[in-house]
């Protein structure tokens, strides 16, 4: 189980490589890699503010949930902050488990979490201005599945 | 002595991101009314709560919690993380 | 869209890395990897058999299929047959799209058509003998979430 | 003059993986028949119709589906991918 909060860009496929290999008790493996989509053309760039110190705290407990609810062989949360182009990643997460639905869950219930629960705020500089990412209902409600 | 700390468009509108407040307020809410009385800026940004998060000690919270041994508040909108 | 069914390993890591990169129309990534699992110690390896030519044509369509129904920027499927050791990677499933959600559900429906639609048998070779795997019964019940 | 094909444990217990056929089955379940018929190694691995998958042209199809203007029927367990 890793956490890790950062500015710096990394490579969800070293990530990948380097995640729950030689585990014989692994018989699935699910990733999810959050990347800043700029659909319009007119992004110049996003700036994500967070909340050092809860951000950890929030991350360690989601992952902690995660790892009573399902059987986890292992788990990995990354997630940046600072600014970040069109096309850089933004966020992973990783989970590892003997079964895929395990695993598929896990993954569906942390990236839930992640998009509600965890002191992360998106800002948006384009051709247009500046704006923060407003929070949608469906991220919410996405939650009570999960209840 | 409370921490008080603001993200987001919340620190915007207040103008800084964190700030010690002398206050005797019991509950987030009454935190808020003293908040709101000092400064138009305060004000505005206490304006609507149901677009407002807040957190104690780095715990989401609710706004009618008491504020016994809280060190640290923050405010926030809804969190837009992933 | 790319689909690859061949005897050689691969790196999911290193497919991961290739997948859907550059592309700022993309803000969710979402992959599936299957290990052979062996929780007992006992399996010495496995082997999967396959129907070349109607493999690819079954998976070509599920390809079709959820790129019909999910908005995806792009889409992978790599599944192995022949001999393959404890540890090694089986298969792997990657889907791109603008959301998450779409990425998810075009992923997982994938993984549950490739677990009872494409023409492949995976037989165990053990220290208490081989034999083949059989079906379950939740693998096919799997399948009714995606009518 | 079909091709038959067989996967799996079917494959094991008819003793090769495909051969030709010489048949007037108007169906997949009349084939069957046929082959039962045959010899021994047929009745066994067509013994539970429930345990088996069949395949025309490479698509799956059902027992009372019609061989007409089929070339290649494939006999086999359910799949065990991913």
């Amino acid at each position: 189980m890793a956490v890790r909060v950062q500015a710096e860009g990394f490579d969800p496929g070293a990530e990948l490589s380097g995640f729950a290999c030689g585990r014989t008790d692994v018989g699935a493996v699910v990733s999810f890699t959050g990347v800043v989509r700029d659909t319009d053309g007119g992004l110049d760039r996003m700036e994500i503010e967070h909340y050092p110190g809860m951000t950890e705290r929030a991350i360690a407990a989601m992952v902690e949930t995660a790892t009573a609810r399902w059987d986890l062989a292992d788990c990995l949360v990354i997630h940046r902050h600072g600014a970040m182009m069109p096309g850089e990643q933004i966020m992973m997460v990783a989970t590892a488990a003997p079964h895929r639905v395990a695993a598929f869950e896990a993954a569906e219930f942390l990236m839930d979490y992640l998009k509600s629960r965890a002191p992360f705020w998106k800002k948006e500089f384009g051709t247009d201005g500046s704006g923060w990412v407003e929070s949608k209902d469906e991220d919410e409600d996405a939650l009570s599945r999960w209840e | 002595m409370l921490d008080v700390m603001y993200f987001a468009w919340v620190r915007e509108r207040i103008g800084e991101p964190r700030e010690q407040v002398e206050t005797n307020a019991a509950t987030v809410a009454e935190l808020i009314e003293e908040l709101r009385r000092r400064e138009e800026r305060y004000a505005l940004a206490f304006s609507d709560l149901s677009a407002l998060r807040v957190a104690l000690d780095q715990e989401l919270s609710d706004f009618d919690a008491p504020l016994d041994g809280v060190r640290e508040v923050a405010f926030f909108p809804p969190m837009t993380g992933g």
